[in-house]
């Protein structure tokens, strides 16, 4: 799909809105995918089609949303990194760490009401930089949330270094004193990568509170866009050969393989019916009208309050008397 | 006939009726739980509803507001309190980049029903950190509404329209009022959004007031009245929705406009009613509006320099006076 | 005759200078010392000047700018630079409760030439959390220096003023100006803050245009200028301080004004630039004044809305050609 | 001195300010005031009496600042929260964690300048709930930072006990993966604080990177003011009995006398001349002028560019070409 993507970028320039590729790091939402249910929340950084993926969310929605389409999944207001699909409860946003708090709060809400379901933020080890990260750690090993935090640590935040912001690598380590429990592997063996997931995801959602699971993945791509970013000279050469040697997709494959789980002709059916799929999907972004009417305040207000018509009377206030003195402060 | 309560306990009043209103309200804050409970404003709450529901939060203010939105999600209500305005600064991305976007940024499909109490300090060497009242930035922002009521008639029905509400707002509440009483139904009732109120009629002079500039401004009609000049004192309520209609009736009628705004003047909210009447061709302006504002500094601790830097009934009667002269 | 640059190219040489003439200036950011360098602004600079003296910087927005405060107690004058304003929001504690009061606060014995750039992203879908422009809440605040350059030559000028200045100061820079060439003379310059420039001599009509909308600003008044429309084009290129006078003067002579901001309309820039003309007796204002800014809305991402969203050129000669109408 | 001002501070109702009592927490700022020198930095909390004492400020310019007078360290701008002394390099403010990352800021201009002196910033236990101290602490370790951090674990956050907010009470474990080595202790043993402080000092000071130091203490006051905020029922009677019983400043005399290194004479003879110089400080704070000019301007901006009017050329723009387009962003 990501590879689909980049091919239509820029011939047409059609989609235009900042995307950041996941390719090389499917494993995290691939895993994801299998484990969530519907009542679970989903919070993605940037980085979002993975995790728009994981939570099911319509496919399609995601192609019209980046054409800047009516019938995307935000109505073409969002793009690729604040894309959100309320129905599938997963929310994404180009600020870092924010929807890691947000992720906080939606435990905290589940827990509280004693609902099913559990909450999932998934983001960078660059996240991990901002102070508000740690809030929400803090937090949810205090209240013992019922969250599960996912780092994809691919070691850069854009072009800068993990080790130039941070004194080591391993975020998985610094939560757990703040009663977070975690675990850190290898990013790119799916099956590890479920194996894993699949225990936090158990965990947490037995009420065992927090988890941390931090995924040693890479990105292939530039930082966002399909242009090659390496100009920048941020990473060495054997660095991105070596992932790549240890792409997630060949990896699983090769396994499969081994173990006669696919052949050939399984695969072959697979991508075609993937392809196809990416096919509809860009046919129905194209297909689709833009947005067209303004209504700019009915887009950023409610118009109805149903809750406080049902609840609230109507009172008229009677004289305010002015000449009261005012509340003194003493002292503090 | 209604009871008469103080502004702090038509908060808590309001509170209570919300808590038990529906489960899907929730308090959080900073030591909410506690018998002082945000200067009265939430004492006692915690025993009755249960301590889960009126939440002490640790000092992160940035995760609160986040949060909030988060269990927003989930369908709660929930209520944040800021003792001082000044510390919810550390949430102004919250604020920002993700509460008062949240529906425009989901097409509509999702509303986050936050409210945010935020007091402000006044007097009584408050100083620079503990004083701010930033009403005008959230004004500023789309998505949001922002009430700064004056009295505890409003504070009560603004707090309860806030709540069960779908938007997220800001409430402003000025310490100084804290203490003032009035006649307050018991009810739980609601006060509109964008609905400014006329608390005086007067024929010569339009006088509007924010939060807590009102009372000084009735003090100034007063003293006005005195001296045969009759003001009209029009109230806003909530300037997040502005009820420009009504300022600008009341100023097509005197022909006179007087702001008294309880922040720094320069980019304040006094501006923007300022503009709103100038760029309207039926205002009838009869000679330059005038603002009554805090001075463009910082708050001074020392109470000598506090006097010097809060403007109180006198300014604001001299005020009127000045541009009913200029006329 | 003086080189023809870009913007970005100017903000380049202003900050290269500035390292040059003094050991105390630092750059401080995300991704400075790149070859990328924050839109060309800094490529270069590191491998030139020493990646201690242009460093990147964790993604920590709020530590940046209090520990530029700090840095600047022990002698040093940071540049801080923000790749969107809206990554900024995390830091509105450092910039709100310390940086803008520590003048004050320490009685004028401790300054803090502070320097942050804040670029403000636009078009290409940069949506809701990558393109807001918050100048107006930088202007409300008290011991805070907003600068809102246009031009190349003010870009330069400008942030070398800020740079070598005594107090802190915020820079927005239009993402769309970047490009933008002009003559800049090769000297190390001060444009100075609170002195606005007549872009255009005009008769009929003032318009004061801020930062990046001082190019369509322009070009609407070309067009009008071929309906026979003699506008006069006022850029502030600082809104804190105002210049104040200079709009007066303009106004005063003009009698009509049309202000064009690059943000939201309600309690914006314009409200304030409205409200001090209409304040002042001596303005003779003959039509209500005009604003012309982005709708109260976040920002949509779809190309289809962007371009209702932001005003051109047409949208501001339309302004101004109703301000005449109604007078 | 804080008994003293609490005395004060009613009665004629002249200390019209916040004020954040330090009244069982002695010990640190009393060791501090011994180990740190005059290039060194000190940032204060809210509590800042015993730092601004620590950093050897003038003690009249504190109480004429807390009477709002002319003559206070800050001009009686600040206040008791918010008091600093610039030449002392002591500041001080009321917003948790703001000063502990100006103080990280500090270090990283004395590191950049290779200057003598190192970055202290002392704060409660309620600060590390912040997010921004996480960022300070990161970067200090990341870049090995010359600062100590020092934490007066009181367990109250005003009436919230720490484990209400933090799953556990340890800060000095949690910094430590970030780099940042660490030791807590009990707090009120002032020879030990002294010396655990001194290493730390020193350890700082010889370019061995960041410390924490994590005294645990306890506040006989109320949380600010001298009223009792018993009536809130947040800490047991027994817990406070315990901490009185071993008041910082009983246990110092009670050592010392044991090794008979004071007589009673000589504490009668220092409290005579600390009560002297307390009358003199109250003394000179009444006899002070409140300031009067408002000069609101002047205040916050300052009105002269003595390094701008050295190296800026005075230049005028020519004239700008506005037809041009403007810049691509394309895709980001
Ligand atoms: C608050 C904030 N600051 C800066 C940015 C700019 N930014 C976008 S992505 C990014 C790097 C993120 O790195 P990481 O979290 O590791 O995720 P990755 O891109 O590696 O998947 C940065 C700094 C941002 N989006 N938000
Ligand atoms: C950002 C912020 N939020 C809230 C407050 C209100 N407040 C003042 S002191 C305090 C408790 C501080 O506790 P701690 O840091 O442990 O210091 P202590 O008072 O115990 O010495 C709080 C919450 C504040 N000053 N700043
Ligand atoms: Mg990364
Ligand atoms: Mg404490």
């Amino acid at each position: 799909m990501e590879e689909a993507l980049i091919a239509q970028y820029h011939p047409a320039d059609e989609m235009r809105c900042p995307i950041h590729f996941c390719i090389g790091q499917e494993a995290v939402p691939a895993a994801l995918s299998l484990l969530l249910k519907p009542e679970d929340y989903l919070f993605s950084h940037h980085r979002t089609h993975g995790y728009y993926f994981a939570k099911g969310a319509p496919l399609r929605e995601l192609f019209a949303e980046i054409y800047g389409r009516a019938t995307g999944a935000n109505g073409g207001l969002a793009g690729s990194q604040d894309i959100s699909h309320t129905e599938s409860r997963f929310f994404g946003g180009a600020i870092l760490a924010g929807a890691v708090c947000i992720a906080a709060g939606a435990a905290f809400g589940l827990q509280h009401q004693k609902a099913k379901g559990i909450s999932v933020a998934g983001f960078g080890e660059g996240a991990t930089d901002e102070g508000a990260f740690w809030e929400a750690v803090n937090h949810a090993g205090a209240k013992s949330l019922p969250i599960l935090f996912v780092v994809e640590n691919n070691r850069y935040a854009t072009f800068s270094d993990q080790l130039k912001r941070q004194q080591t690598d391993n975020i998985a380590e610094r939560v757990a004193p703040f009663g977070v429990k975690s675990q850190s592997l290898f990013g790119n063996d799916a099956p590890l990568v479920w194996k894993t997931l699949s225990q936090a995801v158990n965990s947490v959602r037995n009420g065992s509170g927090p988890m941390l699971v931090e995924a040693y993945t890479y990105r292939w791509n530039s930082h966002v866009g399909p242009e090659d970013d390496g100009f920048n000279k941020y990473r060495p050469q054997r660095e991105i050969d070596f992932w790549k040697r240890n792409c997630p997709i060949s990896l699983l494959r090769q396994k499969l393989e081994k173990l006669d789980w696919i052949d050939n002709g399984e695969v072959s059916q697979m991508e075609s019916e993937i392809a196809g799929e990416i096919a509809e999907c860009f046919a129905f972004a194209k297909a689709s009208p833009f947005p067209s009417e303004a209504n700019w305040h009915s887009r950023n207000f409610s118009n109805a309050t149903p809750v406080a018509d049902a609840l609230l009377a109507e009172e008229e206030s009677t004289d305010f008397n002015p000449s009261q003195g005012e509340a003194k402060l003493a002292p503090y | 006939m209604n009871r008469s309560i103080s502004y702090a306990e038509a908060i808590r009043e309001a509170t209570d009726q919300a808590l038990g209103l529906s489960d899907q309200v929730i308090v959080l804050g900073q030591l909410v739980d506690t018998p002082s409970g945000i200067f009265g404003t939430t004492t006692g709450l915690a025993e009755k509803h249960g301590a889960d529901r009126v939440q002490d939060y640790p000092v992160s203010e940035n995760l609160m507001t986040a949060a909030a939105l988060g269990a927003a999600l989930t369908g709660l209500r929930p209520v944040v309190c800021h003792q001082r305005l000044d510390f919810m600064i550390y949430s102004m991305d919250a604020i920002t980049n993700w509460l008062a976007l949240w529906r425009f940024k989901s097409n509509g499909k999702s509303g986050v029903p936050v409210t945010i109490r935020a007091i402000v300090g006044k007097g009584w060497g408050q100083g620079p950190q503990h004083s701010k009242s930033l009403h005008a930035w959230f004004a500023h922002l789309p998505g949001l509404r922002v009430a700064m009521p004056a009295t505890a008639f409003d504070a009560k029905g603004l707090l309860l329209e806030s709540i069960f509400g779908e938007d997220p707002t800001i409430i402003i509440e000025g310490r100084g009022l804290f203490s003032m009483k009035e006649e307050v139904p018991e009810k739980p009732y609601r006060v509109r959004f964008g609905k400014a109120l006329i608390r005086r009629v007067g024929r010569d002079a339009t006088l509007v007031a924010l939060g807590s500039m009102v009372p000084p401004a009735m003090r100034a009609a007063e003293i006005l009245a005195q001296e045969g000049i009759s003001v009209e004192v029009i109230d806003p309520r909530t300037i997040s929705p502005l009820d420009r209609p009504a300022i600008l009736e009341s100023v097509s009628k005197t022909g006179h406009l007087v702001v008294a705004e309880p922040g720094w003047q320069s980019f304040g909210a006094a501006a923007e009613i300022i503009a709103a009447v100038a760029e309207n061709p039926a205002s009838g302006l009869k000679s330059p509006p005038v603002r009554v504002n805090f001075p463009d500094s910082h708050t001074p601790m020392s109470m000598a320099l506090e006097k010097l830097y809060y403007p109180g009934e006198q300014e604001i009667a001299e005020a009127v006076r000045g541009t009913l002269k200029k006329s």
